[in-house]
């Protein structure tokens, strides 16, 4: 099975089938010897070197934890690729503002049809004795606040959106 | 101390505490044939201390205030449960002479410092007078509150910039601000001000010298209710982010025996001078001459009191529990010998890639370190749900070796085992730090961590950055084939697989 | 030995074992700055020593004879993979000169002794004879091979019975039977002759005096290719099963520092008269007379090294690694100094309830004890499936605390925190013998638990019997109520209940 | 819900309904706090005291491991027990011999008709280097051997039939 993994903005074309001894990375032949040790946490000997990964999946996406390292990915559908990006790139659509990490709403800086530049704060949520304050993605208008002070949110959470 | 050296048996403690130092309590209670009685408010319900317990009571909700905080509801379960004794811990009510007093008033040992010695101590002013009297060299500036701005300018002037505004009742590095020119002194005093009163109730602010790249050591003592009182070695202490530690050491690998002993006698003065009993920690900074100068007292145990316990080979809550029951310190000051070299990391629920923002949130994979020389006081499990109410610390990971290189060593090697999936952590935090050269060298200084951060972070885990993105991707590739709506899209025609790709792995 | 001593390099080293001891060696080897290279059995390609490897190869099938036994795979492996050395642990190819030699032939390091003084120390009438040149203590008895029953019944004569016959080549109590009488020297002999020959291809047998209720204590030595060779105190090993050790301690709890000496300096002159390198151990009963008598010596690293290491502060694995580099120790004897007390409790795949016999398979839970004191030398994780092809041993669990009696009381607290499912092990037999008053006394013999075991098993775990079947009943009565079918079944009429109750529960 | 849990050859009646916040034994009403940590691991809080309890779940029956101790226990159906309790009693029946815990077979003493006395070695198995001979649980006749040398077995799985 070919798959897009993209990894730090650079896509490899990884062609890999359950079971086989060996993988191939953007055409090249690699000896594999992979074995699922439970859900979700993998052994993997790549020309002798041995690994032992763990994925990790969450509001911002999958990850892989590898030596120490938490690396996102993403799996490219190859035929929207290009679209995907052009889409990603523009700024123009409304856009939300997500909480970052779970926390409690403490306060909302803004109220629905407030006009807002780039990079104001829009809502503080504490967690562990710390506060962040979420900022707007761009200049533009607030269609919508989701949250109230004392609402408990998770990561990945919609806070508001800016249109 | 006469009046308090009555033998005492205990034979139940309270634990008003959580976490990490929950459990080590009831660890060491439990070694001593002492059943421990563990408190949870109700994000702590499973927590790893109250599984471990062999008792537990509900405080109340979540917020400490409500539950952790509540001397009243505390002695109340000390009362009803039988309890003979209290420890408070680290954090909490574990520096509050109001509730000492408290424990005391009820019949129940406070496993801690008397009242009285934990106000002598605790005010910041109040400690710098006790130094004085103890004849204990600390930084120029005053001992009391400074009543007005003019008295702060004249302080300044009298012992030259650049200064330290700190707040007497401060902690946690809330209340300071570094002052280095007259026209700045006018907000930074009235903004610490403030920031005192919002923080800890009172705007009590002193002034003094700013020692420049200091040292962070501090002394261990532990005081019987006889009278007798010893230092166990210093711990350093200077690396730290916004004024909180982040790694601990002993010994340092700058203090000579000569210089151990100068702070260790000063800081046993000052220890006897207030009537202190129990394990206490004077803090001092030590500038690049040797000149030490003291900073605070902490009346309690300490975060990193393992370090100690690994190179003097003793364990101080055994020492805290035994002192409590009246007993005489077993040993001498000439018995307490250190060996090899101990490091600790403090793990943290937190982002560094993102401001070192708390990540609470549920453990969903754990794989925790072992072996030789390693030590983990650890408040978390597989599956267990960090909570967003308290301090973000999840585990003290400790090394021990022959010396502080093979310390360091088999740390990076023991951070190099650890996986804690779920949630964001600064374990690779401290593979850069102990991986750094100037670390390595034993060249840091209160300042050095945040310099360190604003140096580009180089490659200091295993494996080149290029390699470990190459198995990131045969591994995300094995994830994806394996996921049912993948597996069936290989097999058919393209526009499914491209509809199932979104929808499984399209996450921008 | 100045033709060993050049210096070399070791960047790669093979490690020709699995389990725990796999693990602790590539622990050191990475704590080192050098690669560790792991070789499996097709059982163990999920086991921890692999996944915690840098770089893993295949042997062979899971017989020990097919893979961990075939030094010819294991030389083509290194050779392959670029190892510079390779270090065989304890059990499989450690004690087999030669190995050591074909390894020395390619070029390889073997981390040990020569092949030379694993000959001359490993047969154990050679080891007598040296033992008599080095002037060091041994029990009355033959120092070569009894060449007929005639030479065995008048050595028997001549040192008096009770005597013990034992085999030359032995180890692990195979080919050994005590003799108290003449009128059973003679099927003794027979048997002991036929059970070596079948154990270790020689019928080899002498005999010695047989001590009557001795201990168990061993000496550990350090050798380098310079000369130099170092006592580190020693190990009591009294508590056996079947010749088996199953709790070891540092220091023993009858040893004077006078003894220790006496001991110590023997050991010392075996290992040099030998040529000896490396780590090794000489083994010693102790009469309760306080005479000691050589019984073997073992030419590796031990399974107990870990209880020698908390007490002394130093790690022998890394000090192997810089023998075999062609360091000096880098300490003399008197920087040698025991500090507290440790004991090791080995965790076994068996079932105590069931005549100990070896319990594979998956390990469904597990919950491993930490904090302080702590160490675990571990092999197993939560969803490993222990092989049957290999030694029952799962984990070595370490306790270690200023005294013996702190070091048991944290054993017997980390015991009760241990929690592993799925396999039967011998957790809660340690739970008996550190409550058993004689244990606690230190008053063990090597015949200490086989006489324990005949007695009947009182209370030793948490609570009492009674209340820990009540919980289970409140337990049992939970999961049994969260059955998808009998959570059904309790609102159904009576006779779905009965029959859902038939289907889930009636295990019988 | 109640529940007859018989351990150690006694039968406790327990009322046990989850999410409540009391349950009785045998009658007796105990105040209880239950919190299920994941599949099989359970926190209690009974009077105050707590307790971490694990379920076993095996060939030879479900087990609860509490404070070290491996307890057995098996669920009643009341109504059947006593008829359950003759029938195991009974000796006439054929009976099979288990592996007691997995492992290969490295010998078969017996065959099929073969007559065997009371406690006679049946099976040899071997694991982790350790020799284990199953024998027969009564006087009787070989009906039926499962086993070939070589054979690797489960805990549990019978090994053979005598009747």
């Amino acid at each position: 099975m070919k798959l897009e993994i993209e990894i730090a903005g650079r896509v490899r074309v990884v062609d890999f089938t359950p079971g086989e001894t060996t993988t191939s990375v953007d055409g090249l032949v690699i000896p594999l010897e992979s074995r699922l040790l439970r859900p979700g946490v993998l052994s993997l000997l790549v020309d002798g070197r041995a690994w032992r990964v763990v994925l990790e999946e969450g509001a911002s996406g999958p990850a892989i934890l590898v030596a120490g390292e938490r690396i996102p990915y993403s799996v490219n559908d190859p035929r929207s690729l290009k679209t995907r990006r052009a889409h990603a790139a523009g700024e123009d659509g409304p856009r939300s503002i997500k909480a970052s990490m779970p926390g409690r709403v403490v306060r909302v800086l803004v109220k629905p049809g407030d006009a807002v530049e780039a990079h104001e704060g829009i809502v503080v949520i504490e967690a562990m004795k710390m506060q962040n304050e979420l900022k707007s993605p761009k200049q533009g208008k607030i269609a919508e606040i989701r949250v109230k002070p004392g609402d408990t949110v998770a990561a990945g959470d919609v806070l508001a959106i800016v249109e | 101390m006469p009046s308090h050296a009555q033998p005492r048996t205990i034979k139940k403690i309270l634990i008003a505490n959580r976490g990490e130092i929950a459990l080590r309590l009831a660890r060491a209670c439990r070694e001593l044939g002492i059943t421990p009685i563990a408190v949870y408010s109700d994000a702590d319900r499973a927590a790893l201390h109250v599984l471990e317990a062999d008792e537990a009571y509900r405080l109340g909700p979540a917020p400490a205030s409500e539950s952790y905080l509540r001397g009243d509801l505390l002695l109340d379960i000390a009362r009803t449960s039988g309890a003979d004794a209290i420890h408070p811990g680290y954090g909490f009510l574990s520096e509050n002479a109001d509730f000492a007093e408290a424990c005391e008033r009820a019949g129940i040992k406070f496993i801690g410092p008397p009242a009285s010695a934990m106000r002598e101590l605790g005010s910041k002013t109040r400690a710098r007078q006790a130094a004085d009297r103890a004849g204990m060299p600390r930084t120029p500036g005053s001992t009391k509150a400074l009543a007005s701005l003019d008295e702060a300018r004249s302080v300044a002037a009298q012992i030259g910039y650049p200064v330290m505004l700190k707040a007497a009742a401060g902690g946690g590095g809330k209340g300071m601000r570094a002052v280095t020119r007259y026209e700045d002194l006018k907000s930074a005093f009235e903004a610490a001000q403030s920031e005192a009163e919002r923080a800890f109730g009172s705007n009590e602010v002193y002034l003094e010298k700013l020692i420049e790249r200091p040292r962070h050591i501090e002394i261990q003592v532990l005081a019987d209710e006889h009278g007798n009182c010893l230092y166990l070695g210093e711990r350093e202490c200077s690396v730290q982010r916004r004024h909180q530690k982040v790694i601990e050491e002993a010994p340092s690998a700058v203090v000579s025996p000569e210089l151990r002993q100068r702070m260790g006698e000063a800081a046993v003065r000052l220890a006897q001078s207030a009537g202190y009993t129990n394990a206490g920690t004077i803090e001092f900074l030590l500038d690049d001459a040797g000149n030490f100068y003291f900073l605070e007292m902490n009346t309690r145990l300490q975060v990193e009191h393992p370090v100690t316990e690994l190179v003097t080979g003793l364990d101080l809550v055994h020492l805290q529990i035994r002192i409590a029951q009246g007993e005489p310190l077993p040993l001498r000051q000439q018995d307490i010998e250190l060996r090899g070299h101990a490091v600790e990391c403090r793990i943290y629920a937190e982002d560094p890639d993102n401001g070192f923002f708390p990540s609470p949130g549920k453990i969903t994979r754990l794989v925790q370190p072992g072996g030789p020389g390693i030590r983990e006081d650890c408040g978390i499990y597989d599956g267990w749900v960090v909570p967003m109410d308290y301090d973000p610390m999840l585990s003290k990971l400790v090394a021990y070796a022959p010396t502080r290189e093979a310390a360091i060593a088999r740390m990076l090697r023991a951070l190099d085992e650890y996986v804690i999936g779920g949630i964001r952590t600064n374990l690779a935090f401290f593979r850069r730090i102990l991986s750094d050269p100037d670390f390595q060298a034993a060249r840091i200084d209160t300042g050095y961590l945040e310099r360190l951060l604003l140096q580009p972070n180089a490659e200091c885990t295993g494996g080149s950055s290029e390699e470990r993105e190459h198995i990131a991707a045969i591994a995300a590739a094995f994830f994806e084939s394996q996921r049912p709506a993948a597996a069936v899209a290989a097999t058919q025609p393209p526009s499914a697989w491209k509809s199932a790709a979104r929808a499984e792995g399209l996450h921008s």
